[in-house]
Order: structure tokens, then sequence, then C-alpha cells
């Protein structure tokens, strides 16, 4: 799937430094939701990696996950007629008439972190979600391996949400054959405090639980102190195997209250993909339908400060 | 008979409204139904209507008993009703009010189907309007733009919209100047003409004698008794109704005006009011006469500070003062009662207490802030006592009183501010003869107290008999002032309507 | 009624009981603000984007909301009777998973819902027939249990999605014939299919207003109920009627989603009510009951889209897209203050 | 002299009679329907879990949901004066942004709002002076420029959420001193901190509308509000200050949680103002106004607090989680209906 030839004049010409002539290439970026912090760290990345490219990104995302709000966002940003877009789709069936709109308006498309597989969409960067779970869940599996009571509970977010219901589903795949008790999932509408909520109440009425997995590193954005069961039960040899590598949940591993972290590349999300489109807009790279950028596991605290240092320098690029 | 109502009772909780009523009307006579505040004529018109299920009792027309039990029933059955209270709809149409129990569908299919043909309701109106006599009122106008009279007008029409065998009409006067009363029983006496039954409601004894054939009186919630018009005198109809007799409706002592307390000069709120210049002494009772619509209300209003002025000066004690909101006015000592009390006047989920002591509730607070209960309880009991609401408890939720007992409560509020001056406006309108009495004698009180007094009443006796002096207006402009020797009937007619 | 009569008496003083000038009945109309909103917000954008007045531009807007502008419709006639429909977002995603489920052809993973591959009419049919049937329980609960509408719908809105997710495990449904999907994503000729929908239910439920009997018994009962009552009108009925028809158009507006998209999502519409109500109230209807036009309401709907145009069109960064739009609402809402104040 | 205005007006001609029973008082008052819920729902709980009723069940229980009382609080008093107020989740996510950001020591990762390191009372009283901001632009809007509440707090729901993404760009506010912490998190005696600030709070608001002049005023002006302005009383005064407290109150609420929670995310509390209003009404507070209490609105916070403990206890699925939370809203409302046909 080569892009159409509707890339701008200037693109053509054989430079890959910054196009000084004329108006400069605009991509435009979309993440599920401006309102997540994660996301913030791809936009920084995007935005770097623009600066060294001498291009413009824009970020452009619904406030809050919606895909319907997305795609209507970006048909707005297609009637502008900009130069290339990378989304992280709220949904894959959602955004595939937005995307191959985009398409058949020459603007090439790619995805990152969400695919929309069936869409005309040039490549897919991301991590391979299911297959982040299963690993979390193998090591579920083997923290618990010499516990004789085996339950386990999950956090999800807003139940339904597609890569969620992907990770819940692969985790427990693999976690209930090898022996796992799954006791509830509970969700927490991506809410912080309603999580913290949902997680004490849990321990109230599970307070032998064996693990935890959280599919979103919600209720761990706080502090420890504010879910004073979950602080006991962990100390208590509870293991607790989770979403994301936030500044704070590392921490919380250092200090051995949680004991799995499955990272995503949210750096890489707007650094690397923004190099990929820029590479396929202007140097015409080809590139496979999925770029796999894997997925970065967490166990010991020497891992942990690796990341705890990219938090506190900014600086992801290895 | 066309209508007999043998045996009604009904309960309200603990309230007995009604007690074993008998009541009858015949083909084309026209009844009076008399009595006091909360006597329960409204609650016999209600189930009479449908709206209020009867606990005992039969209902027949033509002699055999119906079923009512909703308002859709009783208008089958031909009943018409005009409520004490307006029930229009603000937003929609004159014509749209008007047949809104009966809308005219238009021909063919569609009709069938439920589609209203508009042109036609319109053309309708105007024809029913034409055959009532109603002029100058266009169909098309939205009725929250009316003046309450047209409003009255637009809700006689709506009643008559249908072909019913009887008409009940609860205070259809109250809000109607004297013409246009003239002209409403015009109305009845071709509705009677045709055969038609009509019950009439009034607290104004000189109406009930000029259209009424013959007079029911309930008391208490039970019959006190019927008299034929010819033997209906004032004297006889009061003592039915409120059981003694009253000496005096109109108890003026004559005043001794002190100072100048109130001077307006040059009141101008463009379009509704010009020029207005007056002044009221300590101790006065100064009546504010003129047709409905002529700009009485807004002259209190303005006073009051309840609507900005263009311009013109107040001054109280001689001294120019700055009035721009209700506050303001009530801080002066100003006080006004509304024609409206239950929209504008009460607070009708409050209690009793709560509304009385409303003005004064910051008096009555320690340092101005705390509520003091007790002494807020005792305020209230204190101007309860006085005024004779009944019955004579503080902690009733105001919305449940009779119409009468709570305009008391509005004038009690006042009372407990202890002001200099107090607008009156309508401050008798819907109210009984007793409470009416008992209302002038208040007045008459407060000006000998030295308080100065607007009298704004569109009933012409009333103004004429309480005021020391008499102002008349006319389209937004004071047209005339007289003194209360030179104040008669025809003399305020005469300048009301504009022939000098 | 009685307090509208009061406030206005004091401003139409000296008014004779006859037809007001064009001109100020046409400033008294409540859609006049937002006509002049959207004006001159399409002037901005024009002058500041060559991107905004283009047929293709316009017609995306159009069909990006006409599903929300759908479901105003409904919730403008409850809103005119007097009452409120919170569950509005929650019937549109029930329909949408409804009409999903009838018309899917089954999906490609293991974790399946069950799909009954019915031609699409059917499906949609069946849609809107749901979201009717949650209108009816919001009515009944407003009607016949007496629950006050604010709390009888909000309980709806939780039972309803809750369904949703219920029913679905948090699954989504897709993999829809073409005729079906074409439903919200076909032309005819240039105009997008959703917006012949809104077209023809906006005429109909205008004509239904203006026209029919209980079109008229509508604007009465939000007027004053009370009166309503004592004129015999069947208040009940009607009300309940408004609630059917609310759902049974959010139902509308969730299966054209559906069909837009090509996937019913459990958390689809999730929040919407409060766009849809804020719409209608936008456009001039009053939330007190009784006034107010659909006209107005359609426009509400099409603001809100022409804002999240705008946002794009005039580079306003993301993060500040929220302050944005409810910086515009509160500037439609000033206007309109203006405008009656002129009158 | 709440439970007076509480009483229904057509119910309560028969006091004209006597003085009522004391049985029938108790049955009258607006909270009775949402004690006999809660009473009832706890009864089930603790027969089906013996967790349920621990006292650090229920301490957990009130600490997680003392904020949304607290809020609670505020909005009762604006929709007792005949107000509404949709700002309330945006203003606590502002208030606890405000407040994060004065006491912050400071992050540790590269992405960094400013952070003041100020003490904890004064990043206190700025989180709660920022949320009275919000109110008193809310009760300007409201009441100088006369927008309905609805819109005028609708926009003021996006417009502040806005600013709280737009200044943070989606990035959260962490690193906290613990004394600041500790007010959310700590205990006196066994009781946990924010079940004492809302006790006090719920006090003072409850001596407020019952012994204060201006408490008063607020249900006169909610009551009738054209009357309340022709008795001369302070209406604008009064209303501009039910926004204030509501937008104080809400304040204290969401910097309460960001100390509970130690963070402050641009997530927070959204769409909180549902619940919030819907504690108040489930509680007995009237929406057309002038009717309701403080204790009503506290139980009713603390209802669906108990709703979601249950949730858990009960092992309800998680996908029917919000069906069932619907359901009792349903519930409640029904057995007020019950409740006043009683009377
Ligand atoms: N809906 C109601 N609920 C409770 N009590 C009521 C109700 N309607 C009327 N009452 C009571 O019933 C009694 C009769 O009232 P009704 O309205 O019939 O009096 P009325 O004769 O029409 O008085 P008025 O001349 O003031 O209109 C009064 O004590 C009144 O308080
Ligand atoms: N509801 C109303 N809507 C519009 N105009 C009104 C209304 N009521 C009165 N007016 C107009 O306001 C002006 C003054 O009316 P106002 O009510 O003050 O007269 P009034 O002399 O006090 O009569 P009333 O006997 O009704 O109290 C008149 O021109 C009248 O037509
Ligand atoms: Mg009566
Ligand atoms: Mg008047």
């Amino acid at each position: 799937a080569a892009p159409p030839p509707a890339a701008p004049p200037q693109a053509a010409q054989p430079t890959t430094a910054p196009a000084t002539e004329k108006k400069p290439l605009t991509f435009v970026w979309s993440p599920k939701a401006v309102n997540n912090p994660v996301f913030d760290v791809a936009r920084r990345g995007a935005q770097d990696k623009a600066k060294e490219l001498g291009i413009t990104v824009e970020w452009i995302g619904p406030e809050s996950a919606d895909a319907q709000k997305q795609a209507e966002l970006l048909d707005a940003a297609i009637a502008r007629k900009v130069d290339g877009m990378g989304i992280s789709c709220n949904d894959p069936d959602a955004l595939k008439p937005v995307i191959d709109r985009a398409m058949d308006a020459g603007i090439p498309v790619i995805t990152w972190d969400s695919d929309s597989p069936n869409s005309k969409r040039i490549t897919f960067y991301s991590l391979d979600n299911e297959a982040a779970a299963r690993k979390g869940a193998e090591i579920m599996v083997e923290l618990l391996k010499d516990n004789p009571n085996k339950t386990y509970a999950i956090l999800t977010g807003v139940p339904g949400a597609q890569n969620l219901e992907a990770r819940i589903r692969a985790f427990r795949e693999v976690a209930d054959p090898a022996g796992l008790k799954w006791v509830a999932t509970d969700p927490c509408n991506d809410d912080i405090q309603k999580g913290i909520e949902v997680v004490e109440n849990r321990l109230t009425a599970n307070p032998d639980l064996a693990g935890y997995f959280m599919a979103g590193a919600w209720p761990l954005f706080g502090d420890i102190n504010a879910m004073p069961k979950f602080q006991a039960a962990a100390k208590a040899g509870m293991k607790v195997v989770a979403w994301d590598i936030l500044e704070n949940e590392l921490k919380l591993l250092k200090e051995g209250l949680v004991h799995a972290l499955i990272g995503q590349k949210f750096y890489g999300w707007g650094y690397d993909a923004v190099g990929i489109l820029y590479d396929i807009v202007v140097n015409k790279k080809q590139y496979p339908p999925f770029v796999d950028t894997g997925f970065d596991l967490v166990r010991t605290p020497e891992e942990a400060d690796v990341f705890l240092k990219k938090w506190e320098t900014g600086n992801w690029r290895d | 008979m066309l209508l007999e109502m043998r045996g009604i009772s009904k309960r309200f909780g603990g309230t007995q409204a009604l007690e074993n009523v008998h009541f009858a009307v015949d083909r084309g006579e026209v009844v009076g139904l008399l009595g006091e505040n909360g006597a329960g004529k409204s609650t016999l018109i209600k189930i009479l209507a449908g709206v209020h299920a009867r606990d005992e009792g039969d209902i027949l027309m033509d002699g055999r008993p119906v079923a009512i039990h909703n308002p859709q029933d009783a208008q089958r059955l031909g009943v018409a009703v005009i409520y004490q209270e307006l029930n229009l709809t603000p937003n929609q149409t004159v014509a749209e009010n008007v047949f809104l129990h009966r809308p005219q569908r238009m021909s063919g299919l569609l009709g069938k189907l439920g589609f209203a043909d508009r042109a036609r309701r319109e053309r309708e109106t105007q024809a029913l309007f034409e055959q009532l006599g109603i002029v100058g009122l266009d169909p098309r106008r939205k009725v929250g733009e009316l003046s309450v009279a047209f409003q009255q007008l637009t809700e006689i029409a709506k009643a008559l919209a249908f072909d019913a065998r009887l008409i009940v009409m609860d205070e259809p006067t109250s809000a109607l100047p004297d013409e246009e009363v003239e002209h409403l029983f015009e109305i009845v006496r071709r509705l009677k003409a045709r055969g038609l039954g009509v019950v009439f409601v009034s607290h104004r004894l000189n109406e009930v004698r000029a259209i009424c054939d013959r007079v029911v009186v309930l008391r208490d919630g039970q019959n006190a008794g019927e008299l034929p018009i010819a033997e209906a005198s004032d004297a006889r109809l009061i003592a039915m109704m409120v059981g003694r007799p009253i000496e005096n409706l109109y108890p003026k002592r004559p005043a001794q005006p002190g100072e100048v307390v109130l001077e307006v000069e040059g009141l101008t709120r463009r379009g509704v009011i010009e020029d207005i210049t007056f002044h009221i002494r300590a101790g006065e009772v100064v009546g504010l006469a003129g047709l409905v619509g002529s700009g009485r209300t807004e002259v209190a209003r303005a006073i009051f500070g309840a609507d900005r002025l263009d311009s013109g000066v107040i001054r109280l004690h001689g001294r120019p003062v700055r009035i721009r909101s209700p506050q303001d006015a009530r801080r002066l000592g100003i006080g006004y009662v509304p024609e409206d009390r239950k929209v504008q006047g009460l607070v009708l989920g409050m209690t009793v207490r709560d509304n009385a002591a409303l003005t004064v509730l910051r008096q009555l607070a320690r340092g101005g802030q705390f509520i003091s209960w007790p002494e807020v309880e005792r305020t209230a009991q204190r101007y309860v006592g006085e005024l004779q609401v009944r019955p004579p408890r503080t902690d009733l939720i105001v919305g449940a009183l009779s119409g009468g007992n709570q305009q008391k409560v509005v004038l009690a509020k006042w009372l407990a501010a202890n002001l200099n001056v107090l607008l009156l406006d309508e401050p008798t309108r819907g109210i009984d003869v007793g409470a009416k009495a008992e209302i002038h004698a208040l007045i008459d009180e407060l000006a000998h107290r030295g308080m100065a007094i607007l009298l704004i009443s569109s009933e012409l006796p009333e103004v004429l008999a309480m005021s020391d002096r008499v102002l008349v207006m006319s389209e937004g402009r004071l047209v005339g002032e007289l003194s209360r020797e030179e104040a008669t009937q025809e003399r305020v007619l005469a300048l009301a309507s504009g022939s000098r | 009624m009685s307090t509208d009569l009061a406030v206005e008496k004091s401003k139409t003083a000296k008014a004779a009981a006859q037809q007001p000038s064009l001109l100020r009945r046409i400033i008294q109309r409540p859609e006049t603000s937002i006509v002049l909103v959207l004006l001159t917000l399409s002037l901005v954008l024009s002058q500041s984007s060559s991107a905004f007045l283009t047929s293709d531009n316009i017609f995306n807007i159009l069909r990006n909301n006409a599903d929300i502008a759908i479901a105003a419709l409904g919730v403008t006639m409850v809103i005119l009777a007097g009452g409120i429909d919170l569950s509005i977002g929650s019937t549109m995603a029930f329909s949408g998973l409804i009409a999903a489920m009838a018309v899917s052809l089954g999906g490609t993973t293991a974790y399946q819902l069950p799909s009954f591959g019915l031609p699409p009419a059917i499906a949609f049919a069946l849609g809107v027939l749901a979201g009717a049937t949650v209108g009816l329980v919001n009515g009944l609960l407003v009607v016949r249990l007496k629950i006050v509408p604010f709390i009888a719908t909000l309980g709806m809105l939780g039972v309803v999605r809750g369904l949703v997710v219920g029913l679905t495990s948090g699954q989504t449904v897709r993999n829809f014939p073409i005729e079906f999907v074409a439903l919200g994503q076909g032309y005819i000729g240039p105009v997008p299919t959703p917006v012949i929908f809104l077209l023809i239910l906006a005429i109909i439920v205008a004509i239904f207003l203006s026209y029919h009997v209980w079109g008229t018994y509508v604007y009465a009962i939000g007027g004053n109920e009370t009166s309503a009552l004592l004129t015999g009108l069947p208040v009940d009925r009607v009300k309940l009627l408004t609630y059917v028809l609310s759902g049974a158009l959010a139902g509308v507006g969730g299966v054209l989603v559906v069909a837009r998209l090509g996937v019913s999502a459990p958390t689809q519409a999730l929040g919407y009510e409060l766009f849809v109500i804020a719409s209608a109230v936008i456009g001039g209807v009053s939330l007190s009951g009784g006034r107010g036009t659909v006209l107005g309401a359609v426009l509400g709907a099409i603001l809100i889209g022409v804002l999240n145009n705008a946002l794009v069109l005039l580079r306003v960064e993301s993060y500040w897209q929220q302050a944005f739009t409810g910086s515009i609402i509160l500037l439609s809402a000033l206007i309109d203050r203006l405008r009656q104040r002129r009158t």
C-alpha cells in the first residue's frame, strides 16, 4: 500500500533534514483522550521528533476516550488537508471510515497504540496487548507458585473498553487454566478515586486475596496510604501485576508493594511513530502492516531505577 | 332539575371541607353560591367538575344519577367551569387556549389522524368573541402577554367554547373591571335565555343581586340556607354567611392627616406611567382609582422599587430617597401588598409563621443573624391573633389556608415590619365580606396609628368609602384628584374613562 | 403559569391585545439567538479557514451530529411537556446494541455475542423498538409511579447502560452487511443518509408539534399542567407519549451511530444526555416546559458540531477544547439574554 | 422549620385540626424514605457478608464518600434556593489542582507543573478559594447576566474542566508533604479526617439553614422567588451566596480528594455532578426548590457509598453493577412515593 501521489511537492525533493522552503509539513497526531497523562509523554515524543525534522505536529484528540468524537475531530482535520495523520484508535471500526476518507483524500495515515486493522492505514505501531497480558499472567502464575491460595481479582476501567477487554481476556486465558482462581473483575470507570474505593471494597470482601491484576494503573496513581487495606495485603504477601510503568508504580515496585509492571512505549508512540510517517511521506519508505514495539517488563528495583531515570530526565531515547 | 347534588361530603385530611351539602340548579336559572372564604364553594364546584372525588353523596342531572370521575366526564355531561384561579397556558395563543379541550380538527383523513386546523381555530375563536361581544382581543396573541382582564375574558371564552348545559363561574369577576363585569352579565343573561343553568360565585353582593335568581349560602362546609333573590338583603346574606351581623363594612373614622410622609414627583416609566405626582400624609388613606390597565399597579411597583423608573423623584419625610429595589423600600419603611397574593405575596410552601416573619426576621434575630424561633413564634402569634387568621395556628402551611386568610397573612407580614408607608394593591380581592370588613377596619386602624396608605382597588365603593382623598388614573397618567366629599362614583368614572 | 404571567406583565405594559410587528415577532422567536450565534461563528470560520465553507465539510459536520440532533428532537418533546430525560445516552447505546446483534453476521473472534443476521430494515425497527421500550418504562415510572422525571430517568440511565454492559460482558458487536452500514455511511446525492433521516424526522416532529392536536397538548401540559388537567386533557397519556417518542428517537439516533461507526460498543454515547439536552436548551427550549421549538433544538445540535469542527480548523489546542466549548455555550446564552432584553 | 417546609401542601390541611402525631410527623419527614432504604440495605448486607458491619468497613465507606457528601451540602443550598449547579465535578477537580500545585514539593519527573511548596493550610485555603471563585462566577452568570442556572453551570462545567486539562496538559500533580496528605488520610481516634470535616461542615450548614436569617431566605427564595423579591429580601445576594458556598464546599471536597489520593489528576471527579445532585435529590431535596434538608443530602451520599460497597460485597458481576445501582435509585424513589402516599 504505497501512499497516493498526493504528497506535497517539497516532500519529493531528496531532503531528509528540515524542509526549509515554504510551508513545513503538518502531521496530526491523535490520542484516544487528552486527559490521560500517558498520552502526554507520547505528545512530547512527537514534538521532540517534529523539532528534529522541522515539521509541525498538531495534537488533536477528544477530551476523554470517545470514538465518535475522535472521528469527528479527524474529519475536520481532513477538511484542512494536513499532510499525514497518526491515530490511536478508540475503536477499530468506528475510525475506519475516517481513516479511509483520509487515505482517499491523499492523506497518509498510520495507527499507533490502538489499531484499525481493516482500514486503509499504512501501518500500525504498537505493542501486542494480548501478548503482554499473557506474559503478565505467566508472571502471576509464577509468583503464586508456592501459595496454596490462588485467588486473584482484576481491576479494569470502563467496562467494554477495547484494549482493557483484550488484556483481561488474554490474562485469564493463561491464568485460569494454570490453576489460578479468579474472584472478580471490578470496573472503576478510569477514575482514580473510584479505583481506590473499589480496591478497598474488594479487599474488604476478600481479605485473603493472593493476587491482583490491574489492567490499568488507576489506583496506583494515588498515594498508597489512601489504600490502607491494599497496603496491608501487599505487605502480607499479596502479589500485584499492573499495567504501565508510571513513576508512582515504579516507586511502589521498589517498595515491594507491586511485583511486576508491563510497560508500553509511550514516548515511542510519538517519537518513533512520527519518524515512521515522515519516512513514508518524505522518504517513500515501505513499512509492514505491523511494527511491534515490544513491551517493557519491570520486575526488579534495578529495572525500576532505569525507568525512573527516564521519567526524571525526560530522555526516553535509550 | 338540571343539576342536583345531594348529601355531598368531602374531607381533606383533617378538614371537613363539605358535609352533607345539597345544591340544585334548574334550566334557565342563575344560582348564586355564597359563603365565607373556606366555606367550601370551590370544593363543591371541583367535585362537580370531576377534579376532586366526593366522599359521599350523589350527583344527578335531569334527575338521573351520573358518574363524574374526571374533568372529561364533566365536560361530556355538559358542565363547563371557569375556575377561581386562571387556568391558561401563557405561551400558547388565545385561540389555542380557548379551544384546548375541543381542538378544531382538519377535515378529512388528516383530521381523523388528529391534525388541527389552526386557521379554523382562529376563525372560530374570533366568531366566538363576536358572539360574546369581546372586542380588541386578537386570537393569535400569546396569553402570557395579555392583561389580567383579557386573560379572564379568554378563560370565559374557553368555558363557553363547547356546548355546555351548565356553566359554573367561580369568582369570574374578581379580576374584571366594572364595565367588563356588566358585559359578562349580558353574556350570562343570554345563556340563561337559551335555557342553560348558571352557577355564580362572588364575594360582591351587589353583583350577586344583579344577576342571580336564587342564592345558596354555605357556612363551614354545610348548607346555611337559601333565599330567592327578592328576599336577599345584604344584611340577611351576611348574617347567613358570617353567622353574625356586620355593623359596618366600611368602618372609616375621619382622619387627622399629619405631615407629608410620601411625596412622588414626575414618576415616569416609559410606555406605562407618565409624570405621576402626588403625596400622602401621615394618617391619610389615599385611594387610587382607574380602569384596569390604567397603570395603578405600576405606580405602586415603581414606588416600591420593583420596576426601574425612567425618571422621577420620591421623597420620604421631605428627603429625596433612592429606591432601586424592594429591599431599599422595605428598609425605608415602605410596604407593598401585591395584587396576586399567591404568586407575589406568599411562599405557599412555608408556614404561616415563616411568611409572617419574613420581613422582620433580621430584626428578630440575635445580632441580626441568628433567628430566635421562639421570638419569631411570638411575633407571628401576635399578628395571627390580631388579624384573626383562621385557624389561629402559626405552624400551618400557608397554601392550605383559604384565600381570605392567606391575604391576612400577607398583611401580617407587613404589619410586623413597622412601616411608614403601606401600598395596598387590591387588598380585598376575592375576600369574603367578613374578612373584608376586618381588613377595612385594619386599614383604618393603621391610618390612625399614623401610617400613610395608598389604596388601589377596582371596587369603587371600597375606594370611595375608605379613602380620605381619591386619585384617578387613566392611561398611565393622573387625571384628577378628588377630596372625600367630591368623590362620587360618577365623577371618578368620568375621569377614569377620560372624559373630564 | 402565574409566575410567567406576573413577570411578563410588567414588561409588555400598554400592549393592546393586538399582534406585534413582524420584526418584533422575529426577535421574539426563541431560535433567533442561536441562528445569530451560528451565523457569526460560521462567518469567523469561513474567514479564517477556507476548509470550512466546503459542502464536504458542512455535510461532514451534519453527518457527525445528525444522531445527536435526532435524539434532541425527542428530548425536546419531553422537555416541552415539562419533563426531562437523562437516559438518552444509555438508550442510544441500547438501541444500537439491539440492532447490531440483530443484523450482525457474527463476529470473527472467539468471544462472541449472539448475532442473527436479520435484514437491516428489521434490525433497524428492532433497535427503535428497544428505544421506545426504554421510553415506555421511563414514562410509566413518571406517569404511573409518579417518580420525579430527573430521578426516574437517572435511574434508567444506570439500568439501561448496565443492561448494555451486562448483556455484552463489555464486548463489541461488529461485522455488519453493507446495506446496514450504508444507513450511516451512505449518501443520497451529495447528502449523507443520517442527514436525510434527521431532515425527515425533524419535519415530522415539527408538524406534529405545530399541527397535531397532541402537539398542542404537549405545549399546554408543559406550560401549565394543572390547567391542562382541569381542562380535561389526557395529561398522563401525552406525557407517556413524549417519553416513548424520546426513547424511539434516541433509538433511531443510536442505530444510526452503530451503522455509521460500524460497531456497537458498550461505551457508545456515554454521557451524551448532557449534549442532547444542552442542544435543546441552547436552541431556546425552556427547561421549565412549554416553550421552544424543534428548529431550535436541531440548530443547537448543529452548533455543537460546528464547535467541534472549529476546534480543529482554528487550531485550538486539544487540551483547551472543553474550555472553548464551554465558553461558546455561555456566550450563546448571553446573546440570548441580550435578545430577550430587546423585546 | 425545614420540617414544615417539606410537608406537602395538600397534605397538611388536616393539620388544621390538631397537631399531628409523632409517628405521622416522622413519616412526613423527607429523609424518612432514605433512612428506610439505608437500613434495609444495611440489614441485607450484614446478613450476607460479615465484612459489612465492621467499624472498619463503615468508616471506609464514609471516608471514601465524605467528599461527595461535602459537595452535596453545597449543591443542596443551591437547589433549595431554586437553582442548580452542574459544575460541581469540574470545580472539585479545579480546587484540588490549585491546592495540589500550591502544596506540592515538586515532582521528580521531567514533566513538571509549577509547584510552590506552600504550607498545607494555605494550600487548603487556596483550593477552597478557587472553588468559591468558580461559584462566584456561576452566581454572577445567574444573578447578574440572568442566564438560566442549568446553562450557566453547564457552560462552567466545560470551562473549568477545560481549564484543568489545559493547565495540566493531562499531567498529574503529586508529591505532597505528609501534613497535607494527612488531611485526607489521617484519623482522629478511629474516625477518618474527611469524615470529621463532613460532620463539622454538615452541622454548620444545617445550623445556617435552620437558624440563620439567610437560611430562611434560601427556602423562601426557592419556594417563591417573586414573592421573596416583593418582600424586599436580598434575593440576588442570597442566590449568589448559595453558588459561592456550593463552589467553596465543592472546593473542600476537591482538596480532600487530592489529599486522600495523594495526587491531582485532570480526570478527577469527572461526571461527579450527577452523583452529587442525585445524593441531594434521593435524600429528599426537591429540584424545584424550597424543600429538603442537609441531613437528607448527606444520607443520599452515604447511600451511594453503601451501594458501591454492596456491589463488591454481594459480588455483583462487574458488568451488571451499573444496572444494580440504577435499580436501587429507582427503588428508593419508589419507597419515597409510597411514604408520601401514606401521609
Ligand atoms: N386541595 C386541598 N387540600 C387540602 N385542603 C383543601 C384543599 N382544597 C380546599 N381545602 C380546604 O377546604 C376548605 C374549603 O375550601 P374552598 O376552596 O372550597 O373554599 P371557598 O369557599 O372556595 O373559599 P374562597 O372564597 O376563599 O375561594 C378550606 O378549609 C380549604 O383550606
Ligand atoms: N399581564 C399583562 N401583560 C401585559 N400588559 C399588561 C398586563 N397587565 C397589565 N398590563 C398593562 O400594563 C398597564 C398597567 O397595568 P396595571 O395592571 O398596572 O393596571 P392597573 O390599573 O393596576 O389595573 P389592575 O386593575 O389590573 O391592577 C396597562 O397598560 C395594561 O394593559
Ligand atoms: Mg374558592
Ligand atoms: Mg393592578
